[in-house]
């Protein structure tokens, strides 16, 4: 895959992963939410996949294939374990309302563009030229992180900045070396799958709790 | 094949355990593998030393002068943690506090714990190195959260988040060195590795490199517990057993450190020392207020503890960034002698905990009338930290401080030594809350005793009253060893100098 | 240096210097209370009348207050003793270099102080309240008393470039400028003060007052009888007349003897027995004058004198 | 072989601290009193080869203290310190034998003492920066284990050690980087080749070392206002402890201060100097007057030392003066006469200290207002606190004497310089010494008269019995030394000097007299102690026959005389307050007396009063106006920072977030 076909389908990708993450910030619903994981993992995959194409990577298609499996499908399974019994759960009152953030998102993918262009530029491939939506999405996901309230939500966030770096990883150098592709998204799994235990533990043991209810440890 | 054995051996004793389901004798084996780590790590400096680096595993693992004195560090903070780890969990188990299955997972943990910590500072590869970290960060959640109180659940919720945000960070910082090495024409499979790195430093990018070097402090920046992402460290210290901790705080932090250490050797090379060294004392400076200003008013001595961590690393990061080769000579040293006299520390607040019930500052009093083995370890402990003779973190800190002087970061160092004042002026104040003072609790018995054991010097009162297992020689017998030998450190140097240098010549030039 | 001065000589006019003042001192005494009776109107005793006193003293009982030790009967040994070491060493009648080799202005300075010490703890040993008052305020006002003297003295050993006494006389004598100079007139005044401090003299103390709220030295000397209290008054009288002294060739140098020999230091005698009975008697007219300060005002005073001796020490320094 | 001989002193003190630690609990004491004093013996020797021939001992290694090496040269300074300390040393352990109380005798306590005892005959010695700091911070440590070793019973101890503790880490910090400081421009870290090069720094590193190291140095040696730890941790410490602090530790400040500034800097400025005299003056007035007004016989003492220090900075800042303007001569006898003092003070205020002690032991008390009478309990003790106050006093024929004469003739030959600087400082100095003077004669007069004459003021006290042997002996030897050095000076004057001389590097020959007569060469004026001490015993033998010769009866017993009543007790003596009370009203200004007056009144009328209560305390200024904002202002911050971390992960990660946005702001 070369040419206009492959810029356009990469940029596409591309703009979806960074569309998803917009779309978590946007989405109260958790299950929406976490169809929107689910597509930016695929997203990413495709990322992999367009990229493996161009390169005739064969080795990167193979990551494709781990990452979809991992974040597109496996991850966003346990979500769905994780919230389980509450499907319907919603983040009512985020610490930045919506408007806010998305305006806060604006803003961060401002700063991503206008910061990140030296290294776009110094990559110097068309791919690499989509650096700075890496980046934003891995500010967006961060974003997420600090502004929601429900245990959810952050480890959706956690996968959002961990997506927007592998986007990063894929733009840059067509990723790192399989072997260690392979031991990052293991990595990332297992936290997931930590925190999804931790959120169960944490609802079975002591009710539901809002990340607000977890600050009586400090000085 | 020594490096392989080295990462075996804490996986071995990790086997053992699962199948001996944490009876004592699998616990002791698992012990005894840690003690095996320490000696091995022991024959792996001394055969560096005379042949050069080792490698081992197809080119994965590699151990030159610095791998082999933090493998050092890990088993000898190993043997303490895991033996009182194991006379912690056999207490567990006598009063039914943990279920033999949770008490093997976390004795398996701790195992797997010590293995990643090994392979991530006997991995070729900046990548294995990563993927190491993080697995350490996922296998201490569980201990962390190990006692499954709410503190500990959120503990463990608050580190898992913050690390793993952090630690991505990192991994972002290490896809731009890999950007930035690939650029040079490095082969994909071994760009990554810290030789291909060190040879190829000349030609990376500066300007790539200076944002993934940004990252890779803060990112990595967030295991050492440095400002600003260090907010985990007094939570998930306070709230983890007390083994945890002492492995935590003792090396975890500076496994991290190590990471940072060795991109700056790349750094230096690339961009040269100015950038690392402005980044380095920012954060160590801010990490040093920071701790001082928390360690004023604070209240829970475990919390107190973390908080000395984070000046500890502040310090370290601050000896880094004079980047000499004495400033990195004495990072290391500062790096074992913290490790043996924080995770003696956290050990012995395990016990005081474990007889006095509370953690607060203000709970706990009079320990060495009372308590007086227990006091008095934890009472020379703090000593120790605190930078003062003979223990081996003063000549470290002396030495880092002439080191921030000869590369004219002198002011940094009179900042570093206000904040430590401050740190002492308020862990004094602590300190003599919790050690000194009449035995009042025995008091409240009878009269006479309290005349009896008041006058009978600090060796015979109370040790009685204790709860059994509490300060037996088994208990404390290592940790006075631990404390031992970070004296030792700080006055006999032979042993250690020449592994030492070599180690700070494989990172500063 | 002393080659000049025969060992035969200086030891004679050592001898007769303690002579001078043991038989000098009651004598001054006895002399001030004569101009004060007389000022005040009424015949008085005899001048030798302290000497009278003396020999009667000696013969009493010695007695000694039931808890005090051997430190209460030692005191007046010391106060005796420290007086005559300095009446040897000091140079009352010439200006012998051999004078400066035992000590200079400082440690006459310190002797004196020796035996106001001793005295104030023989007061304390009689575990009485009197003892303790006494010496509490005589200590007090020796405390304030002390920058002055001391300060004094720096002034006058400034133009000499040294606190050797001969070599400050001598050099009075030179230079009879000096004299004149300011700041010799105002360490003048601040020694005189000192010096009325110090043997307790009105208006600071009076010596002839036994009312308990105003004594200072006398409470001191309460329980002392007999040959202990002739040695306490023997020794008061002594410092005065010491004071004297030192204040008389300090500041009118003139007869003292400059060169060995018996006519020279005969002279000397004669001159050094003048000029202390003029200003023993100046002294004792001023007395007559004025009240005592209350105890707190002193201090005030002391403060004074610490101030002039400043300024002596200044203009010392600043005129050439 | 004094480096021999300096390296046997380390090991047997070694020795003496492991002896400590492991020794059953009746050896104990024997075993580590006899190894530490021959630990002195073997130091006190090596500083006396040290003195007689000039070579410097020295001892190198670098397989000591990694990464650096450990370097112990002696040198004739070194050894006037360190001579002192063994003599302390040997004393204070002697006394220690005998000591029972404050639990001196548990394994850390006794392991610790020989290691202190160690660090104090080391630290001169040290002659690298990194020996010298570890040597200064073991010093440091050591003490502060022993100040702390009675906690269990006496709250007051924690507190004087929390003081301690802070003060001399403040003083360490500063200290540390003052001389890594240096030692970094100089390019070296041995003393030699920093003495070479650090007069050829540039002017404001000079200054800022020597601001700094002044500052630690004069913090451990007790100087206004880095004072305060001394009267709380002096007082508190078992006795020979305090003596061992207060007679040899503190002196190290002075060698800190001698060492760096003419030592390794080779002189300053005259402001440098100015300063220290200044820092001086104000110690000395500020130290003498507390302790004249003190009535705990220890914290007395403890302010006393503050006072002598300040002397001794008198001494070093004229030497300094001197310097700066070129006289030679004159600086040299500054210092010596400032070295002088150090050493006749650590006689003295050890005798002192060490009686103290022996007080307390026998009476369980060191409050001065409840003694009294100890001079017939303690028939041993009592005659040597006396000696020593005498000489502290500054009083012929006693060693304290000698040096003060010293330093006032020092000061006075300065006066006919044409500099102004020391037309100004020499007087106030002198003004500041006399002041000192009389009120040190008020407070020893206070002390041993109300201490140990008079009547005893409890039970305890009258029934106290003397002290043992050991006890009576460590602190005798050193009450004996008072007066044979304040006879014969020129037994150490010599060694004063070549000390004084290689501090300032001059190699002027002795510019003091020798022989019984002391005085500076070329001057008129001279002071011969021995035949003072002669005149004045002829003289009071002479009296003394006399009085003999007259007395016609024996010697009557009677009651004293009480305004006519019959029955006088022991309350009614002058207590300790009562004695300072006048003093402390000439003082008022500077002193700031609280006073309290409760009157509650009966329940019928209120013009009758049921009871009253005086109440008056003394506070230290400088705590009370510096120390106390400093730290409540600390808590203030503390308290402030606190509630940044509120627990909260979300605004942890914002942190993070933020220093995310930063980098790539600032750095891409």
């Amino acid at each position: 895959m070369s040419g206009q076909p492959f810029a356009s389908g990469l940029t596409l990708a591309v703009g979806a992963v960074l569309v998803c993450a917009v779309a978590v910030l946007w989405l109260s619903s958790l299950a929406s939410v976490i169809r929107a994981v689910s597509l930016q993992g695929i997203a990413l995959g495709t990322v992999a996949i367009v990229l493996g194409l161009h390169l005739h990577d064969p080795a990167l298609i193979a990551t494709a294939a781990v990452v979809i499996v991992v974040k597109g499908l496996a991850i966003p399974m346990l979500l769905r374990h994780v919230t389980g019994d509450q499907p319907l759960e919603r983040e009512t009152r985020p610490l930045v309302n919506v408007p806010a953030s998305l305006v806060a998102s604006a803003a961060v993918i401002f700063i991503a563009f206008a910061r990140t262009r030296g290294i776009a530029r110094y990559v110097g491939t068309t791919a690499g030229s989509l650096v700075p939506v890496g980046f934003a999405a891995l500010l967006v996901g961060y974003f997420v992180l600090v502004s929601k309230r429900r245990p959810v939500f952050q480890m959706v966030g956690i996968l959002l900045v961990d997506n927007g770096i592998s986007l990063v990883a894929f733009l840059v150098t067509a990723g790192v070396p399989f072997l260690i592709e392979l031991g990052v998204s293991l990595d990332v799994l297992l936290a997931v799958v930590v925190l999804g235990v931790l959120a169960v533990r944490l609802r079975t043991d002591f009710g539901d709790l809002d990340l607000d209810d977890l600050q009586e440890l400090h000085d | 094949m020594a490096l392989i054995g080295l990462l075996l051996l804490p996986l071995l004793g990790a086997g053992v355990l699962a199948i001996g389901r944490a009876r004592p004798a699998a616990a002791y084996t698992a012990v005894a593998t840690n003690c095996a780590v320490l000696v091995l790590a022991i024959g792996v400096a001394v055969r560096e030393r005379e042949i050069g680096p080792l490698s081992g595993a197809y080119g994965v693992l590699r151990a030159d002068a610095l791998s082999a004195f933090m493998a050092l560090v890990i088993g000898a903070i190993a043997c303490l943690a895991s033996w009182i780890g194991v006379r912690m969990i056999a207490a567990d188990l006598a009063e039914q506090r943990c279920s033999r299955a949770r008490a093997t997972t976390y004795l398996v943990l701790v195992q797997g714990f010590v293995a990643a910590m090994l392979l991530a500072v006997l991995a070729a590869n900046v990548g294995v190195l990563w993927v190491a970290i993080e697995a350490t960060t996922i296998v201490t959640t569980f201990l962390v959260g190990h006692r499954r109180t709410k503190g500990a659940l959120e503990a463990s919720w608050k580190y898992i988040v913050i690390c793993s945000v952090g630690i991505a960070l990192a991994f972002l910082g290490t896809v731009l060195v890999y950007l930035a090495a690939m650029h040079t024409g490095g082969h994909s499979a071994s760009a990554l590795d810290w030789t291909s790195l060190r040879s190829h430093a000349s030609h990376l990018d500066p300007a790539v490199m200076r944002v993934a070097f940004a990252l890779l402090v803060l990112g990595y920046g967030t295991k050492v517990g440095l400002v600003p992402m260090h907010s985990w460290l007094p939570d998930a210290h306070s709230q983890a057993p007390a083994p945890v901790s002492a492995l935590m705080s003792g090396v975890l932090l500076t496994v991290a450190f190590y990471a940072i250490l060795r991109f700056k050797a790349v750094m230096d090379v690339a961009v040269g020392p100015s950038y690392s060294r402005a980044l380095l004392v920012t954060v160590s400076l801010l990490s040093l207020a920071f701790a001082a200003s928390l360690l004023l008013t604070q209240r829970d001595y475990k919390r107190m503890l973390a908080y000395h961590s984070i000046e500890h690393m502040g310090l370290i990061a601050l000896g880094a960034a004079a980047g000499i080769p004495l400033a990195i000579a004495a990072v290391l040293l500062h790096i074992l002698g913290h490790g043996l006299a924080k995770s003696v520390l956290f050990l012995a607040s395990g016990e005081i905990m474990a007889v006095e019930g509370t953690s607060r500052i203000d709970g706990v009093h009079a320990l060495l009338a009372r308590r007086p083995a227990l006091g008095g370890i934890f009472g020379v402990g703090l000593l120790a930290l605190l930078g003062l003779p003979p223990f081996s973190l003063f000549t470290s800190e002396l030495l880092m401080i002439r080191a921030e002087f000869e590369v004219g970061l002198g002011w940094a160092a009179a900042a570093a030594m206000v904040a430590m004042v401050v740190i002492f002026v308020a862990v004094a104040a602590h300190a003599r809350h919790m050690l000194f003072g009449p035995a009042a609790g025995a008091r409240a018995g009878t009269g006479a005793d309290t005349g009896a054991g008041a006058g009978a010097g600090d060796e015979s009162g109370g040790i009685g009253s204790a709860a059994p297992g509490v300060s037996s020689p088994l208990v404390t017998a290592p940790l006075v060893a631990g404390l031992v030998a970070c004296g030792l450190i700080g006055v006999f140097a032979w042993p250690l100098t020449g592994l030492l240098s070599a180690a700070a010549h494989v990172v500063a030039r | 240096m002393s080659s000049s001065w025969p060992a035969a000589t200086v030891a004679a006019t050592s001898v007769l210097q303690v002579v001078l003042l043991v038989v000098g001192g009651p004598l001054l005494v006895g002399l001030m209370r004569k101009v004060r009776c007389r000022l005040e109107g009424r015949a008085g005793p005899p001048i030798h009348q302290p000497l009278l006193d003396l020999r009667k003293l000696a013969r009493r009982e010695r007695m000694r207050p039931e808890h005090a030790t051997w430190v209460f009967s030692a005191a007046p040994l010391v106060l005796v003793g420290t007086t005559l070491v300095i009446a040897a060493v000091a140079p009352l009648l010439t200006t012998s270099p051999a004078f400066g080799q035992y000590g200079d202005l400082f440690a006459i300075v310190y002797l004196l102080l020796l035996g106001s010490v001793a005295l104030a703890l023989g007061a304390l040993d009689t575990a009485t309240a009197f003892g303790g008052m006494g010496a509490s305020r005589a200590m007090t006002i020796g405390a304030v008393a002390e920058p002055a003297l001391l300060l004094s003295v720096l002034a006058l050993s400034i133009p000499a470039h040294s606190s050797d006494l001969p070599a400050i006389i001598t050099g009075s004598l030179t230079h009879p400028i000096w004299l004149a100079t300011p700041q010799r007139l105002l360490a003048l005044v601040a020694f005189v003060i000192v010096i009325v401090a110090e043997s307790g003299r009105l208006p600071v103390d009076n010596p002839s007052t036994h009312l308990e709220l105003t004594m200072v030295h006398e409470a001191m000397i309460l329980e002392y009888a007999g040959a202990d209290l002739a040695l306490v008054r023997l020794g008061e009288s002594m410092r005065l007349a010491l004071m004297i002294c030192l204040l008389a060739d300090l500041f009118v140098p003139w007869g003292i003897a400059t060169a060995p020999g018996p006519a020279h230091v005969g002279l000397g005698l004669v001159a050094i027995v003048a000029k202390v009975a003029v200003l023993g008697a100046g002294l004792a007219a001023f007395e007559v004058t004025v009240a005592r300060l209350r105890l707190f005002r002193v201090p005030e005073l002391m403060a004074g004198a610490f101030v002039l001796a400043v300024l002596a020490v200044v203009s010392a320094l600043v005129s050439p | 072989m004094s480096a021999a001989l300096l390296a046997a002193a380390a090991m047997l003190g070694l020795l003496a601290s492991g002896a400590g630690a492991v020794a059953p609990v009746k050896l104990r004491a024997v075993l580590t009193v006899i190894l530490t004093v021959a630990a002195c013996g073997c130091a006190g020797a090596a500083a006396v080869e040290v003195l007689s021939t000039g070579h410097t001992a020295v001892i190198e290694t670098g397989s000591l203290m990694p990464l650096s090496r450990f370097a112990l040269g002696l040198d004739a300074l070194g050894a006037l310190f360190t001579l002192v300390a063994a003599s302390i040393g040997a004393c204070a352990m002697v006394f220690r034998l005998g000591y029972a109380g404050h639990g001196l005798s548990s394994r850390t306590a006794s392991s610790t003492l020989p290691l202190f005892v160690t660090t104090l005959l080391l630290v001169p010695a040290a002659s690298n920066v990194t020996t010298f700091l570890y040597l200064w911070e073991l010093m440091a440590l050591t003490s502060l284990v022993l100040v702390l070793t009675d906690h269990r019973h006496r709250p007051e101890v924690q507190v004087a050690g929390q003081w301690y503790a802070v003060m001399t880490q403040l003083g360490a910090a500063a200290i540390l980087i003052g001389l890594v400081l240096l030692a970094t421009r100089a390019g070296s870290q041995s003393f030699t080749a920093i003495a070479e090069r650090g007069p050829r720094l540039t002017p404001s590193v000079r200054d800022t070392v020597f601001l700094l190291t002044l500052g630690g140095f004069a913090s451990k040696a007790g100087a206004v206002p880095l004072h305060v730890w001394l009267p709380r941790a002096h007082p508190e410490a078992p006795g020979p402890v305090s003596a061992l602090m207060s007679a040899a530790m503190v002196n190290l400040g002075i060698y800190g201060i001698v060492r760096v500034g003419d030592g390794l800097l080779g002189g300053g400025p005259a402001w440098w100097w100015l300063l220290v005299m200044a820092v001086g003056a104000l110690s000395a007035l500020f130290g003498s007057l507390h302790s004249a007004t003190s009535t705990d016989l220890k914290r007395l003492l403890a302010y006393s030392t503050t006072d002598n220090v300040g002397l001794m900075l008198l001494g070093v800042g004229a030497s300094g003066l001197f310097a700066a303007t070129g006289h030679r001569t004159l600086a040299l006898v500054a210092l010596a006469a400032a070295l002088l003092h150090v050493a006749f003070h650590a006689v003295f205020k050890g005798s002192l200290f060490l009686s103290a002690g022996s007080v307390q032991q026998a009476t369980g008390t060191r409050d001065l207002d409840s003694l009294g009478g100890l001079l017939r309990a303690m028939p041993v003790s009592a005659p040597i606190f006396i000696v020593g106050a005498l000489a502290i006093a500054a009083l012929p024929p006693l060693c304290g004497f000698v040096s003060e004469w010293l330093l006032l003739q020092a000061m006075l030959h300065g006066l006919p310089s044409s500099n102004t600087a020391i037309a100004i400082a020499m007087p106030v100095g002198v003004g500041a010494l006399a002041l000192t003077g009389g009120l040190t004669a008020a407070t020893f007069v206070k002390a041993v008269g109300i201490g140990f004459l008079g009547r005893p003021r409890n039970e305890a006290v009258a029934t106290a019995g003397d002290v043992p042997r050991s006890m009576a002996t460590g602190a005798g030897v050193l009450a004996t030394a008072c007066l044979v050095l304040g006879v014969a000076p020129f037994l150490v004057l010599p060694a004063v000097l070549d000390a004084a001389r290689t501090a300032t590097g001059t190699t002027i020959a002795d510019p003091l007299s020798r022989g019984w007569s002391l005085g500076l060469s070329g001057v008129h004026g001279a002071l011969a102690p021995g035949l003072i001490a002669a005149g004045l015993t002829l003289a009071i033998g002479l009296v003394a026959g006399a009085r003999r010769l007259a007395q016609v009866r024996a010697l009557r017993h009677v009651e004293a005389w009480g305004c006519g009543r019959e029955i006088q007790t022991a309350r009614m003596q002058y207590t300790a307050t009562s004695f300072a009370e006048p003093l402390i009203r000439v003082f008022d200004d500077v002193l700031q007396p609280v006073h309290d007056l409760d009157i509650s009144h009966t329940a019928e009328s209120r013009y009758y009063v049921e009871s009253a209560r005086f109440h008056t305390s003394l506070e230290d200024g400088f705590e009370r106006h510096l120390y106390r904002p400093a730290t409540s202002m600390l808590r203030w911050w503390g308290a402030l920072t606190r509630r940044i971390p509120n627990g909260s992960v979300h605004r942890y990660l914002v942190f993070g977030f933020v220093a995310l946005v930063l980098v790539l702001v600032v750095v891409a």
